[in-house]
């Protein structure tokens, strides 16, 4: 399929190819990072995370709206609101999930996972109810439409690299906050030992709830930037379910950069099957490739080995 | 909900409001058609259908739950704002129309279970309904089996021709053989980049697009396509740059739509170059509020009918659904297709003089429906309708722009020879 | 030790060079040692020592990184859990590990070493060879009077015999006991101790316990672990004496 | 505790149980609701046939699949493949390029009827492939998942997967398969017509006798010591092992069990409904059967029979007038039946009916061996109460 192009042309499809894979990256990173805290490090199955994204991403057209109509002339900057936003919402929703719901079922992670579905029909309901069953457009500040122009043929779309900065950023504040800080420190200590953290005079029920607080908040961001590239609507989020939790089971459920490293495997792998085949076979072959290594290797790629 | 308080609102209109209706109707049918003095029900009604001597009940079967209520809804409104018209208008040979409504919620079993529940249980003398391929799939054997009447709004794949069908869309023929010459003839466009969402109307008409390009000696220069609700674009996007194609021609639906036309934007293949151009047949009015204006700015559809046309009938028939439904309203092709069904059932009735099924459908072909929004339709002998093919130019404000429009009715042929 | 002297045959249990390691952290480190039948052997050390381990690789719960072990000639490395249960050995869990919604009677059945396929387990039926070997079982282990008890209303030191029943009923030639009297009050564990002499005339046993008081009653020779490996080895009296071990045990 | 004759057990209160179901589905049914009424009812149970699966799947043996969806397609899909088959005779598909073969296949430019098609002329291979290929698929998912000790959430989460690759799969091929509007127009079973009401009503009795036979073959599997192993190992799988049970092979065994139900159901759904789609297949399809089971009861067998005709009984009547308020429901039934009932209607029967009864008749509770199932609903709720620590012991072994 390369026969006639320059050796330019080739190296600039290349970087953008490459680009596309990053991009493709930085959003499993994001889906998958909020989870990756709930399900990683809680063991909660939260089928309601692609609902938490979407009401990020809700929160971000409700803030267009209202910097279009009351503030236009700070509408440049009111992504950043909208995030801020997102992430409070979604992060005080799932602070009520938890203690209404999820507090209950900690023994019973099968569970946990049919009433987070029951969650997410109710909220995509009520999406439907609230905001109409249309997906609604997000307008997005001009600064954020377009692309970098880098050479001739290499553009770099600014809304995919606005995504990657956040989802770098949310890494990292993660990591710093589960592995540099007191909190992270309490976090870690109830996943690993409830009543001895307990012992010590964590309150392992507040850790708990600011966790999948957390978590929630995280996918809440996730949504938020997910409107620059993608739809939003009341049943979007149930699109972004399998990956989501192909991406934190592949990476090895307790490790967040493990969940990483999957992001990035899985995102180059499907980026570089769709170039040389048809988008459909290129998915399903993907996610056999992810469901056949997991089936060699169920403890995913960074499996802590724990003597149990 | 706003919206949906309101189709329910014109439900108790339909339903239980019959009363000050019937005085107003009854005026007009003095006042309009004097002559339509009501004739007996037994002489209408032979087959023992929901007839009464002043009323008669069709049936609205769409999605108002479920994934595809986001595209239904609009089919619903303009079905229910052409029975309000009708009984304003006098009703149907005397007798108002009332309406059963059934939620096939975007399941297929439910929408043969509820054509089933409208045919048998309520005996309605037609139905209103379908979007998808795939639901009027699942219905198809229950209107054949129990002979009932199906008016199908969407434009879709063809390939289908049933007695117990009319199809008021567009087949894929008079989509693609117009929009596809006119960018050869217009636009000088030598290849073509094919992509779709991953199911049976992109892929059908692709298929017809390719067969139509290589006749012309032209050249596709990829197709492909994705899962329906992908969101992740790049790489194709990629192929194309790498291609360089005159045309995008792309049948991407749904959640898909959105991802894919902002990530073209970003990625900076702006449709207003036209370079390439984006020909899609996909994005109606309807999708575009999803998508945003600002994002399929510069994109052509080609379509049999587009909100801005500028004709009498049409400029009747937004501002009425705007008064009906509201001045934020928009109405896509196929709002305005499934519109034309109560009307073309109500001739076809007037026509045949009774509410029979089988005489429904031998009078069907032939009728001209000359106050359609979209201009003049006539039903063809293979139920679907001669329509116009119209490209439309998307503008930032969310309407098309009409920028051609075949000078004759194009003719619907579900099953083109030499295109299979 | 005149171990090496003997031949792998004489033994019922041999364990040689066994080594596991996690991420690094050797549990058990080059670890051999031998089982005669009959023998009753007790495993102390202090925590961490890699005790439970030890029985853990025999059993194949844990997969052993390099080494092996023999039992009466087979190697049991390679085998599976139950497949390891097949050749004849038995272990109890520290934590009373029973069915607490079946009964007594019915826990003691799903023991009894017949119709363990899938197919036999459909097959199976309570013919009176099955409730022969049941009471046998019950009445050893003081429980025949709590045959149609559910195991749940059972006291943990019953629960504990029940789980050592469990072995019984499989006629394992090796059983490994892993604290056989945790928790238990002071006439539980004469009782138990009492239990396990009945069992040694049959089996050869090998218990990791703390109780030095108990493990006085019961062993023939002490093993001490000290980091995953062998401090020594002898009699009990030996091993108190034993300088190394009095280091360890006061050093910590 | 040896078996009751046959005549005995129907006496029993259990037996009653079974009769009753019986009379309201054989009797009760059909007589009150029209043939249009009976052929959804009959659709419903087709879904119970999953239920019942998962009871012994999930219930009893704690594996939950949330792809039950996948074997209810592919035992869907075989019926399907024999009825287009037989639908597309050359005379009635004479106006294609290629007589002969499906429809679909004819708009996909296939001149052939693929070599996957061609054994499913025969009716025996067809009745064979219906328990045999979801079993199949069953076992081989089993025995790489269960082999390697994936449990618990991760295997719910990898038979998600699966589902989701099956149904993109079975979309994009539509040349093979008919795509997304799956395998549609089907009209007779061997020269029967099954859109008839007659025919329906026929469907519907084979249905409820398959039903039983199925009813049946559980709940021989969960009275035998098989039964009692598949709880055992819900509990406490180490001690299992330990009692020498190859715990993997016990799992296959109820998965593929529970596949084989499966097959059948969706095998009578096709026929009831008449067609076949890759809805069926997919994730949402999948996780809604596990409600029907959790509904009724997740160990009661006899509970997923209601619980399928309850929840789809409520989808129809409320979708049909308030169509708003049906996700509403569902979600709050998803939620209520894991915070509020876990054991579901069988549960709340137990603690509420079971006692007045015995009040009533004036008989003494039950022995414990025919009403194991009290003894368990005991068992769940005292699980609510444990402690914390256990209940990680149970993640963390399920991940080793």
């Amino acid at each position: 399929m390369f026969d006639g192009y320059t050796t330019s042309e080739l190296m600039s499809i290349f970087a953008m190819q490459g680009f596309a894979g990053l991009s493709l990256f930085s959003v499993f990173v994001l889906m998958a990072l909020g989870l990756a805290i709930i399900f990683g490090q809680m063991g909660v199955i939260n089928m309601a995370h692609g609902e938490f994204m979407i009401l990020g991403a809700y929160t971000t057209y409700l803030t267009s709206g209202f910097f279009q109509a009351y503030l236009p002339s700070l509408f440049g900057g009111y992504f950043f609101i909208a995030m801020i936003m997102a992430f409070l919402i979604c992060a005080a929703l799932g602070a009520f999930v938890e203690w209404a719901m999820i507090r209950r079922l900690y023994k019973r992670p099968l569970d946990t996972l049919l009433a987070t579905w029951g969650l997410s029909l109710i909220l995509q309901q009520a999406y439907r109810s609230i905001f109409g069953p249309r997906e609604v457009g997000v307008e997005l500040p001009e600064w954020m439409m377009g692309a970098i122009q880098v050479t001739d043929m290499v553009e770099l779309p600014i809304n995919g690299l606005f995504v990657m900065i956040i989802a770098l950023l949310i890494a990292l504040g993660l990591y710093l906050l589960m592995y540099r800080s007191g909190w992270g420190k309490k976090v870690r200590a109830v996943v690993q030992n409830r009543p001895m953290a307990e012992a010590v005079g964590i309150n392992s029920g507040a850790v708990d709830r600011m966790t999948f607080a957390l978590g929630c908040g995280i996918a809440g961001i996730a949504g938020s930037a997910f409107t620059m590239i993608g739809s939003t609507g009341p049943s979007s989020g149930q699109a972004y379910i399998v990956d989501t939790f192909l991406v934190v089971v592949f990476g090895g459920a307790q490790s967040l950069i493990g969940t990483i490293v999957s992001a990035f495997a899985i995102s180059q792998a499907q980026s570089t099957m769709e170039f040389f085949l048809s988008g459909s076979m290129a998915k399903v072959l993907t996610l056999l490739v992810v469901v056949g290594i997991l089936m060699l290797r169920p403890e995913g790629l960074m499996a802590l080995k724990i003597r149990r | 909900m706003k919206m949906h308080a309101q189709s329910t609102k014109a439900g108790a209109t339909g339903r239980w409001g019959l009363g000050k209706l019937k005085l107003l109707a009854a005026s007009m049918v003095l006042a309009a058609t004097a002559n339509a003095a009501t004739p007996p029900t037994s002489a209408v009604n032979t087959t023992d259908l929901a007839v009464t001597d002043d009323t008669v009940t069709v049936g609205i079967l769409h999605s108002i739950t479920g994934t595809m209520s986001i595209s239904e809804i609009g089919s619903v409104q303009a079905e229910k704002l052409a029975i309000k018209q009708i009984n304003e208008a006098g009703g149907v040979l005397g007798r108002q129309i009332k309406y059963v409504q059934e939620d096939g919620a975007s399941d297929w079993p439910t929408f043969a279970e509820k054509s089933r529940k409208l045919l048998r249980q309520d005996k309605v003398a037609a139905v209103f309904g379908c979007w998808t391929s795939a639901s009027r799939k699942a219905v198809l054997p229950v209107f054949e089996q129990l002979n009932g009447m199906l008016y199908y709004p969407t434009f879709y794949e063809g390939l289908e021709q049933s007695p117990n069908v009319i199809y008021t869309g567009q087949e894929a023929t008079q989509q693609i053989l117009a929009a596809i010459d006119w960018a050869v003839k217009e636009k000088g466009a030598k290849s073509f980049y094919l992509l779709g969402s991953d199911y049976i109307w992109p892929r059908t008409s692709n298929k017809i697009a390719r067969k139509h390009i290589e006749k012309l000696g032209l050249t596709v220069s990829g197709e492909e396509y994705y899962p329906l609700g992908h969101t992740q674009f790049n790489s194709v996007i990629n192929k194309i740059k790498l291609k360089k194609p005159d045309v995008i021609f792309a049948i991407v639906v749904g959640g898909s739509n959105v991802a894919f036309y902002k990530q073209l934007q970003a990625a900076g293949i702006d449709p207003t170059k036209e370079k390439p151009m984006v020909l899609t047949i996909s994005v109606t009015e309807d999708e575009i509020r999803g998508i945003g204006g600002e994002n399929v700015e510069g994109i052509y559809a080609s379509m049999k009918y587009f909100q801005s046309l500028d004709n009498p009938n049409n400029k009747a028939f937004v501002a009425a659904f705007k008064k009906e439904y509201g001045d934020d309203m928009v109405i896509g092709d196929v709002t305005q297709a499934a519109y034309l069904g109560p009307w073309l059932w109500k001739m076809a009735v007037e026509k045949a003089g009774s509410f029979d099924v089988d005489k429904i459908r031998a009078v069907s072909p032939g009728i001209e429906f000359k106050a359609a929004p979209e201009g003049y339709v006539r039903i063809h002998e293979n139920h679907h309708l001669w329509s116009k093919g119209r490209i439309g130019l998307a503008m930032a404000d969310g309407q098309y722009k009409l920028v051609h429009e075949t000078e004759e009715l194009m003719e619907p042929d579900p099953f083109p020879e030499g295109y299979q | 030790m005149n171990a090496a002297k003997r031949k792998d045959g004489d033994f019922l249990l041999a364990v040689e060079g066994l080594t596991v390691s996690f991420d690094g952290f050797k549990a058990v480190d080059d670890l051999s040692f031998y089982l005669d039948p009959k023998e009753i052997r007790v495993i102390i050390g202090p925590n961490g020592a890699g005790k439970t381990t030890v029985l853990d690789l025999i059993c194949g719960k844990t997969k052993a990184t390099t080494g092996s072990i023999k039992f009466a000639g087979k190697e049991l490395t390679k085998l599976k859990e139950h497949q390891i249960v097949h050749c004849g050995v038995g272990r109890k869990f520290q934590t009373p590990s029973v069915f607490e919604d079946l009964t007594v009677f019915e826990n003691l059945e799903l023991s009894y070493p017949r119709g363990h396929s899938v197919m036999g387990a459909l097959a199976f039926k309570r013919d009176a060879k099955v409730i022969d070997a049941v009471e046998e079982v019950a009445a050893t282990i003081f429980l025949s009077d709590a045959l149609n008890e559910p195991a749940a209303s059972l006291s943990h030191g019953q629960k504990q015999w029940l789980e050592i029943g469990m072995l019984l009923i499989q006629k394992p030639d090796l059983l490994m006991l892993d604290e056989p009297v945790a928790g238990m009050s002071v006439a539980e564990r004469k009782k138990t101790a009492e239990l396990l002499r009945v069992i040694t005339k049959n089996h050869t046993v090998l218990v990791v316990e703390h109780d030095m008081q108990f493990v006085g009653d019961i062993a023939d020779r002490v093993t001490v672990m000290h980091q995953g490996k062998i401090l020594s080895e002898g009699s009990i009296e030996h091993v108190k004496a034993d300088p190394k071990v009095i280091e360890v045990y006061l050093g910590h | 505790m040896k078996t009751p004759s046959a005549i005995q057990w129907f006496k029993s209160r259990e037996g009653i149980y079974y009769v009753l179901l019986a009379l309201l589905l054989v009797v009760v049914l059909p007589l009150t609701l029209d043939p249009f009424r009976l052929s959804m009812a009959g659709k419903y149970l087709t879904y119970a046939f999953v239920a019942i699966g998962l009871v012994m799947c999930w219930g009893k043996a704690g594996i939950l699949s949330l792809g039950q969806g996948i074997f209810f397609g592919l035992g869907g899909y075989c019926m399907a493949m024999f009825l287009k088959l037989e639908a597309s005779t050359p005379e009635a598909t004479s106006i294609q390029s290629t007589p002969g073969i499906p429809d679909f296949m004819d708009w996909n430019q296939l001149t052939e009827l693929p070599w996957f098609w061609q054994p499913f002329h025969s009716f025996t291979f067809t009745l064979l492939a219906i328990i045999g290929v979801p079993v199949l698929l069953a076992l081989i998912i089993g025995f790489t998942m269960f082999t390697r000790r994936v449990g618990g959430v991760y295997f719910s989460i990898m038979t998600q997967a699966v589902a989701a690759i099956l149904t993109i799969l079975i979309i994009g091929q539509q040349g093979y398969t008919g795509g997304v509007n799956g395998i549609t127009d089907l009209r007779t079973l061997m020269g029967w017509d099954i859109r008839t009401d007659s025919a329906k009503m026929t469907l519907y009795f084979i249905c409820v006798a398959l039903l039983f036979a199925c009813l049946f073959a559980a709940r021989m599997v969960q009275e035998r010591k098989l039964g009692r192993i598949l709880v055992a190992m819900n509990a406490q799988e180490t001690r299992v092992r330990f009692s020498g049970y190859d715990v993997a092979a016990f799992k296959i065994f109820v998965f593929c069990l529970a596949a084989a139900f499966a097959g059948i159901g969706g095998a009578m759904f096709t026929l009831i409904v008449g067609f076949m789609s890759p809805s069926f297949v997919g994730i949402v399809a999948s996780i809604e059967m596990v409600i029907f089971c959790a509904l009724g009861g997740r160990l009661s067998i006899l509970g997923a029979v209601y619980g399928a005709l309850l929840v789809n009984a409520a989808k129809s009547g409320l979708s049909e007038s308030f169509p708003e308020i049906w996700p509403f429901a569902m979600g709050a039934l998803f939620i209520g039946v894991v915070m509020a009932f876990p054991n579901g209607l069988a549960g709340l029967y137990q603690t509420y009916v079971q006692p007045l009864e015995n009040r009533i008749f004036k008989r003494k509770p039950v022995e414990a061996e025919s009403d194991s199932a009290m003894a368990k609903v005991q068992k769940v709720s005292a699980e609510e109460n444990e402690g914390f620590d256990s209940s990680i012991d149970n993640y963390s072994t399920e991940k080793s």
